[in-house]
C-alpha cells in the first residue's frame, strides 16, 4: 500500500521541482498571472529539467513514472504557482484517456507531438458539465471555461469512452477566477471533426480518477502554500502583546487548517499508490478529490483571514491562493460528480467496507 | 415594537431597490472588471448629490438649546438604517459605499468634537454644494484590529501638531475634504495615548496616496496613506486637549466600532442574498433544481442567510430599544461575513466551471465577501468580545 | 413579524414555565428518567398551574393561544426536561393534524377526552417514516419508535392529509435512546381501525409545519440548558492555571455554541409568529427544524467535550443532553424530509427570494 | 517501509476478527444493555487468559545483559499493534480494551521503575497464572487533562509514604492487583512534586471504590477511588527517590501518554468504521441506497474515516522508524474521535427513528465515541500539543 518513504529517485525529483517552485515559479507568480503565461525562459529552463513527460512510457522517451510521482511532482509546483503548473504541462489530464483507453500507440500519434512544441495545450473536458452535441463526426457546443489560452489537443470524457478533438476550437478569452497564468478560455465547437473515439467505460472512469488525482495534488499544493504563508504570518505579526498565532482561538484554527491539508494529502497519496500497484483506485481517487475540494475551500478563506485587512489585498498571494483553492475544485465534474461516483459503489460493496488494503 | 417596518422606510427601500437595480449593480461589475473605484467626479456621485444624499445628520445646537444627547438612535431608526444598507449592498457593497459621504469619521466627531469642530468640518455636508467626502484613519500597515497598537506619532509644537504615520485602508481619503486621523503620543500609554484629528486635505506633509489594489469590494476606494512631518493646527485636535483625560479618546473610537456591527453584519447579508439569488437563478436557468444536491445547497444557503439577517435584526431592535447588546451585536458581525462566504462558495460549486470565468456575480461576491469577516474588527475579535461577556474572558 | 417583545400575558406564561421547569423538572429529570414518567404529584403540579391546552380554542376551555406562546413554553420546559415537556403533553404534536384537517369539532371530539385523562398521550406519526399499510378501513405495520410508553390516540400523517387510530395499538417496550421520561416503545398496528380519515394536502402540510415546530422548540430547550451548563462548568473549572473558559480555544467554542443556539431559536421564533399572524410558515418551520436539529448535533456532544471525564459520568446531566439533542431531531422526518420540503418550492418561488416578510 | 502489513500480523488480524465478532460484539452489547462491566470472573476472561493474552511486555535482564533502550519500538510494531486494537474496538471498545493486562501502569513501572520493582509487579503478568490486572491512576475529580494540578499528596512517614486523595475515571482498578498512583510532594511544585507509587490491593486506607456509571464504553470498568492515609512502603515509590530530581517524574507521565495517543486514535477509528459499516447494511437493508442524501451520508463517513485510519497509519510509521511523531500523534488522536462522533452523528440521522429506539449499535457508537476525544488528552489538548509544534505556542 501506501508508502511514505518516497524512495531515492522520487526524493530526487521531488527536490528538483520544489527547487524550481520555490525559486522561480513563486517569486514570479504575479507576473505570470498578469501575462497569462509562465515567461518563455522560465518555460525552457522547466524543459531542461525534465519534469515533463513524466507518466509518458520510458519507450517513448518519457520517465515512466507514475501516479505518485506525477502527484508529488504536481504538488510541488502548485507550491510555487498553481497556474504554472497547468501551463508548464503540455498535456495535463487530457494525457489520461489517450493513455488510458487509446494505449501507448495513440500516446505516441496525440502526445509525443504536442511535447515538442513550446506553449502546446492538451485540455480535458467532461461532456456532461458542458453543453455539448457529440454527433458521430463531429462535436459541437459550448464549454464554460478551462485554463487555457491556447489548445491543441481538446479531450473529452464521456462516461461511456472518450473522444479527441484537435480542429474547430474557438476560443473566447476570459477573465478567469485563478488559475490565469495557464489562461482563461470558453470554449467554442462548431461541428468540430472528431480525432479520435474510443468506447471504454472502465477505462474512462480511470482516466476520470486521474485527472481527479491531478486536481487533487495541485489542490493540496496549493493549500500547503495557503497554509504555510498564513502560519508564517500568523508568527510574525503583533497584536496585543503578542504574535496573533498566540492567540489560541487563532491557533486552533492554523491547527486544523494545517490537519485539513494533511488529511487532504495523504488521500491523494493513498489513491495513487493504488495506481501504480496496480490496485482499483477509482473510488480513492475521488474521495481525494472530494476531501482536497472541500478542504481547499476551507482553508484558502481562512488563510486569507489570518492575514486581515492585508490579504485582502493583491500586493500579497493570499487572496490568489484563496481563488485558485476554488476553481481548482471546480474541475473534472466537481465534488458532485465525484461523490455520485462514489456512492454508486455502495450499491454492491463487501461488507465489513475496505478502507484501506493493508493486505500483503 | 416588532419587525414590522413602516411606511416610509418601506418606500425608501424601494428606491434603492430602483437605484441599487439600474445603477449600483451595473457600476459594480464595471468597477470589478476595470479593478478601480469610480472617479470622484462620477455621474452616479453626482446624481446621488442631486438626489440629497451624502449629507450628515448632525445639525448645529441653536442659541440656549440644551446639551442633546449624543445617542442619535429613536426606535426603529437603526433597522431602517440596516435594511436599507442591505438593499444597497446587495447590488454591490463597494459601489454602495462609495458615494460622498462625511464618512466614518462622521461618528467620532460627532461623539467627542467641539461645537466648533463640528461646524467647521460638518457645516458644509449639512447640505452640500457638491459631492463631497470626508474619511475616517484608525487601520495602519501591521496593526489591524489591535487599534490600540497605532504608532503614528503626534507631537505638540507651540500651536501645532507634527504627526508622523502611516494609514491604510482608509475608505475614500484621496478624495476626501478631511481625514479623520487617529495618532498617539506615545505607544507605550496604549489607549490612554491616542489623540484625534482632522487632517484637511492639502496638508503639507499628508501624501503619498495610494488607491489600493484589492481582490474584490473594487466599487470603494480604500487607500493608504502616508503623514510626513504633517503639521496640523491645535484647533483641529478633535474634542481639544481637555478630552482626552482619562482615555475617552480611545472610548470614542470604541463607540464607532460597535455602531457599525451591525451595519457590516447587514451589508453581508444583502451580499449572500444576493448569492441565494443569484444561485437560484443559475439552477433555474439551466434546469438544475431537479438535483437534490443543488437543492440541498440552496436550502442551506437560504436558511444561514435568513438567520443571519434576523440576528441582526435583533441586534438593531435591542439598539433602537437602549437594551444591551454587545453580544448580539458582535454575533451578527461574526456571523454574517462567515455566511455569506459559505453561500458564495456553495454558489460557485453550483455554477460549476461557470464559476472559474471570473465574470458572474457569484465569484465577484466570493472575493466580495471575504472583506466583511475583517473590517470593523475580524471574526476573532468578534469573537473575543462576545467571550468577555459570556465568560468574563479577560482583556 | 416577528415580535422580540413577548407580551405581558406571554411573559408572565414563560416565567410559569421557566419556574416550573427550573425548580420541578430540572432537578428530578434523572428520577424521572429511570420512572419513565413525571411523578404523579408533578404531574398535578402541572396541572394546576395552567399551562396544557395551550393551543385549544377559548370556546372549548382551552387558553387559545397561538404558535409563539406554545414554542415559548415548550423550549422553557424542555431546558428543565425534554422528556418532562413531552410526558406532560397529552396531545403533542397530534394536536396538529386534528385541528388542522379536523377542525374545532374534530378537537372537541379527540382531544378533549385525553385532556380529561391523567397521563393520557397522544402521538403523531409521519406515515412514510414507518413501514404502514394503510388501507381503507383499518391501518397495520410497525413504527419503529415514538417516545410514548402510552398511546391513547395515534395521528399519522400523510402527505396528502391524516388519519386517526385509537385501538388496535400494540406497544413494545424499548429502552429509549433519549426522552426516556416521555417512555419509548415501538408500536406495531394490526388492522388498527381507522377511527377518522381527512384528505387534505395543504392542511397536512401545515399540521407537519407546527409539529416540526414543537420539535424545534423543544431541541431549543435541551439546547439552551446544555449551553448554559457547560459554560457555567467552564467559567468554574479550573486547568493549566485559569478557567478553562478563559483558555481561548474553549472560549471560541463556547461562543460558537451561543450563537448556534440563538440562530436556531430566532428562526424558531420567526416561524411561529408567521403561523400566528396568518402568513405561510410551512417554510420557515422546515427550516427552524433542520437548523435546530443540526445545531443540536453540534451542541449535545461539545457540551459533554467542554466537562471532559465528568460530561462522560451518568451523575451529571450533560450525557442525557446529548442523547437528547440528537433524538430530538429524529422525529417528524428528520431533517432530510424537511429539506425536500423546502427545496420543492425553489422551483416556482419569486425573485428575489423573501428571506423574511418585513412588510407592514 | 510502507503501510503493507506482514502475514503474521495479518494471521492475527484475522483471529481478533473471530473473536471480536463471536465474542467482544455480543457481550459489549450485553454490557451496554445491563449497564455494567464483565465481572473479573467472566468466563470471556478465563478464555482470553488461556488464549495466552493479558502478557506484559518486559523481561528481566539476564545477569551481566547491558541496559537495554528503553524504546520498545521495532519497525513495523506500533502499526501493527494499532491494527490489533482498531479491530478490537471495531467490534467493542469497551471489551477490548477490559481484558486482563498490566494496563496503563506498565509503561510508567517500565519506563521509571527499578529493576526490583518490575521484576515484583510485572513479574507475575509474565505468564500469568490467572487473569491479573494492574491499574493506573492519574486524574482526578476536577483535573482532568491538567494532569500537573493533580492534588493527591503523599507525605514521607519513617519507610513508608502516606497517601491521600482521590482518584476518578481509573480503569479496571477495583480489580487490580496493584495501582500506579500519582500524587505529589506539593501541588505548589507542580510537576517536579509528582511522585509515582504502586499502591497493591488490600493496603489499608485505599478503598471506597465506585465503578462509574458512565453513558458509554460500559463494557469496561473506570472507577474513582480513595485514599485515606494509605500507607505505602518507600520501596514502593516508582524509581526510588532519586528518580525524581529534575521532574523526570513528570515527563515519565507524559511518556506514557504521548505513545498512547495514535493507540487512541485507532481505536476511535476501529469504532468509526463500525458506525459506517452498519449504517451501510442499515441502508442497504431497508433499501435507503436509491437517496442520494443517504448515498452522501455514506460517503462522507467513509471518506472521513479512511483519512483518519490513513493519517493514524502515519503517525505510527513515523514512530517506528523513529522519526519525530508529536504533531502527527496529537493530529490522528485530535480527528478520529471527532470524524468518529460525526460518523455516528450521521449514523443516527440515516437510522431516522430506528435511531431513537436506543438498541441499534450506531446509538450505541453515538455514546462510546465522544469518551475517545476526552481520554488520553482532550480534543483541546492535542490541539495544544500541535500549536506548539506548529506555531511556539507558549506552553
Amino acid at each position: 500500500m501506501i508508502d511514505l518513504d518516497p524512495g531515492e529517485e522520487l526524493t530526487l525529483i521531488q527536490d528538483t521541482a520544489r527547487k524550481f517552485a520555490t525559486e522561480i515559479l513563486n517569486p514570479a507568480q504575479r507576473d505570470f498571472e498578469a501575462a497569462r503565461e509562465v515567461a518563455t525562459d522560465h518555460r525552457a529552463a522547466f524543459a531542461e529539467i525534465g519534469l515533463g513527460a513524466l507518466e509518458i512510457p520510458e519507450e517513448l522517451g518519457g520517465a515512466g513514472l507514475g501516479a505518485v510521482a506525477r502527484i508529488t511532482v504536481l504538488e510541488e509546483l502548485a507550491a510555487g504557482d498553481a497556474g504554472s503548473a497547468i501551463a508548464l504541462d503540455p498535456l495535463g489530464a487530457a494525457l489520461y484517456p489517450i493513455s488510458e483507453l487509446g494505449g501507448e500507440s495513440a500516446v505516441e500519434q496525440y502526445c509525443l507531438p504536442l511535447l515538442e512544441q513550446d506553449g502546446a495545450r492538451a485540455v480535458l473536458v467532461l461532456a456532461d458539465e458542458a453543453h455539448l452535441d457529440i454527433g458521430t463526426q463531429t462535436v459541437s457546443g459550448t464549454i464554460p471555461w478551462v485554463p487555457a489560452d491556447r489548445i491543441d489537443l481538446l479531450a473529452i470524457l464521456t462516461p461511456e469512452g472518450a473522444l479527441l478533438v484537435s480542429d474547430g476550437i474557438t476560443l473566447e478569452k476570459l477573465k478567469g477566477s485563478g488559475l490565469r497564468c495557464a489562461g482563461a478560455s470558453e470554449i467554442r465547437l462548431d461541428h468540430a471533426p472528431i480525432a479520435a473515439q474510443w468506447q471504454d467505460k472502465a477505462g474512462a472512469a480511470r482516466a476520470l480518477a486521474r485527472a481527479r488525482l491531478s486536481a487533487a495534488a495541485l489542490l493540496c499544493g496549493v493549500m500547503r502554500t495557503a497554509c504555510i504563508y498564513s502560519r508564517e504570518y500568523a508568527m510574525d505579526r503583533v497584536a496585543f502583546g503578542k504574535p496573533i498565532a498566540h492567540h489560541q482561538g487563532l491557533a486552533f484554527l492554523i491547527v486544523e487548517m494545517n490537519a485539513a491539508l494533511e488529511g487532504a494529502r495523504i488521500l491523494t497519496q493513498e489513491a495513487a499508490s493504488r495506481a501504480d500497484q496496480g490496485r482499483s483506485f477509482e473510488v480513492a481517487a475521488a474521495q481525494a478529490f472530494v476531501e482536497a475540494a472541500e478542504q481547499a475551500a476551507y482553508i484558502g478563506p481562512n488563510a486569507l483571514q489570518i492575514l486581515g485587512g492585508p490579504g485582502f489585498m493583491a500586493d500579497l498571494p493570499v487572496e490568489k491562493y484563496m481563488r485558485e483553492c476554488r476553481a481548482l475544485g471546480l474541475l473534472y465534474g466537481g465534488i458532485d460528480r465525484a461523490r455520485e461516483d462514489i456512492g454508486q459503489t455502495y450499491f454492491d460493496c463487501d461488507l465489513p467496507i475496505q478502507l484501506t488494503e493493508v493486505e500483503a | 415594537m416588532d419587525f414590522t417596518i413602516d411606511k416610509p422606510t418601506q418606500a425608501r427601500l424601494e428606491r434603492v431597490h430602483a437605484l441599487g437595480k439600474n445603477y449600483i449593480r451595473p457600476l459594480g461589475l464595471e468597477c470589478d472588471r476595470l479593478g478601480r473605484p469610480l472617479p470622484p467626479d462620477h455621474e452616479y456621485f453626482r446624481m446621488l448629490h442631486k438626489m440629497g444624499m451624502g449629507r450628515t445628520r448632525w445639525r448645529p445646537k441653536k442659541p440656549g438649546e440644551p446639551e442633546r444627547k449624543k445617542d442619535t438612535g429613536k426606535p426603529g431608526n437603526t433597522r431602517s438604517t440596516l435594511l436599507v444598507s442591505e438593499e444597497m449592498s446587495y447590488w454591490d457593497r463597494g459601489v454602495a459605499v462609495s458615494g460622498p459621504s462625511p464618512g466614518l469619521g462622521e461618528g467620532p466627531l460627532i461623539a467627542m468634537g467641539t461645537e466648533e469642530q463640528k461646524a467647521r468640518f460638518l457645516g458644509p455636508f449639512i447640505d452640500p454644494d457638491r459631492p463631497r467626502w470626508a474619511a475616517f484613519a484608525m487601520t495602519e500597515p501591521g496593526a489591524g484590529s489591535d487599534v490600540a497598537g497605532i504608532r503614528t506619532r503626534c507631537v505638540k509644537d507651540g500651536k501645532h501638531w507634527i504627526l508622523n504615520g502611516n494609514k491604510s485602508f482608509s475608505g475614500a481619503s484621496s478624495r476626501a475634504d478631511w481625514i479623520l486621523v487617529w495618532a498617539t503620543i506615545d505607544p507605550s500609554l496604549g489607549r490612554d495615548g491616542h489623540r484625534a484629528f482632522i487632517v484637511e486635505k492639502g496638508t503639507p506633509g499628508l501624501g503619498n496616496f495610494h488607491i489600493e489594489k484589492k481582490t474584490g469590494i473594487k466599487g470603494y476606494e480604500s487607500t493608504s496613506f502616508v503623514l510626513s512631518d504633517c503639521r496640523v493646527p491645535a484647533e483641529n485636535l478633535v474634542g481639544g486637549e481637555d478630552y482626552y483625560t482619562g482615555g475617552k479618546g480611545f472610548k470614542g473610537a470604541m463607540k464607532t466600532f460597535n455602531s457599525t456591527r451591525p451595519m457590516i453584519a447587514a451589508m453581508a447579508v444583502g451580499m449572500a442574498r444576493a448569492a441565494v439569488d443569484e444561485a437560484m437563478r443559475f439552477a433555474r436557468d439551466n434546469d438544475l433544481l431537479g438535483d437534490v444536491r443543488v437543492r440541498d445547497r440552496l436550502e442551506r444557503m437560504h436558511r444561514k442567510v435568513k438567520m443571519c439577517r434576523l440576528l441582526t435584526f435583533k441586534a438593531a431592535w435591542l439598539a433602537d430599544h437602549q437594551m444591551p447588546n454587545i453580544v448580539e451585536a458582535s454575533m451578527c458581525k461574526a456571523l454574517a461575513p462567515q455566511v455569506g462566504m459559505e453561500a458564495a462558495s456553495l454558489g460557485m460549486e453550483l455554477l460549476g466551471l461557470v464559476g472559474g470565468r471570473g465574470d458572474h456575480m457569484i465569484e465577484k461576491l466570493y472575493r466580495d465577501m471575504k472583506a466583511m469577516d475583517i473590517v470593523e474588527g475580524t471574526g476573532q475579535i468578534q469573537r473575543v468580545v462576545m467571550a468577555r461577556q459570556l465568560v468574563g474572558f479577560p482583556n
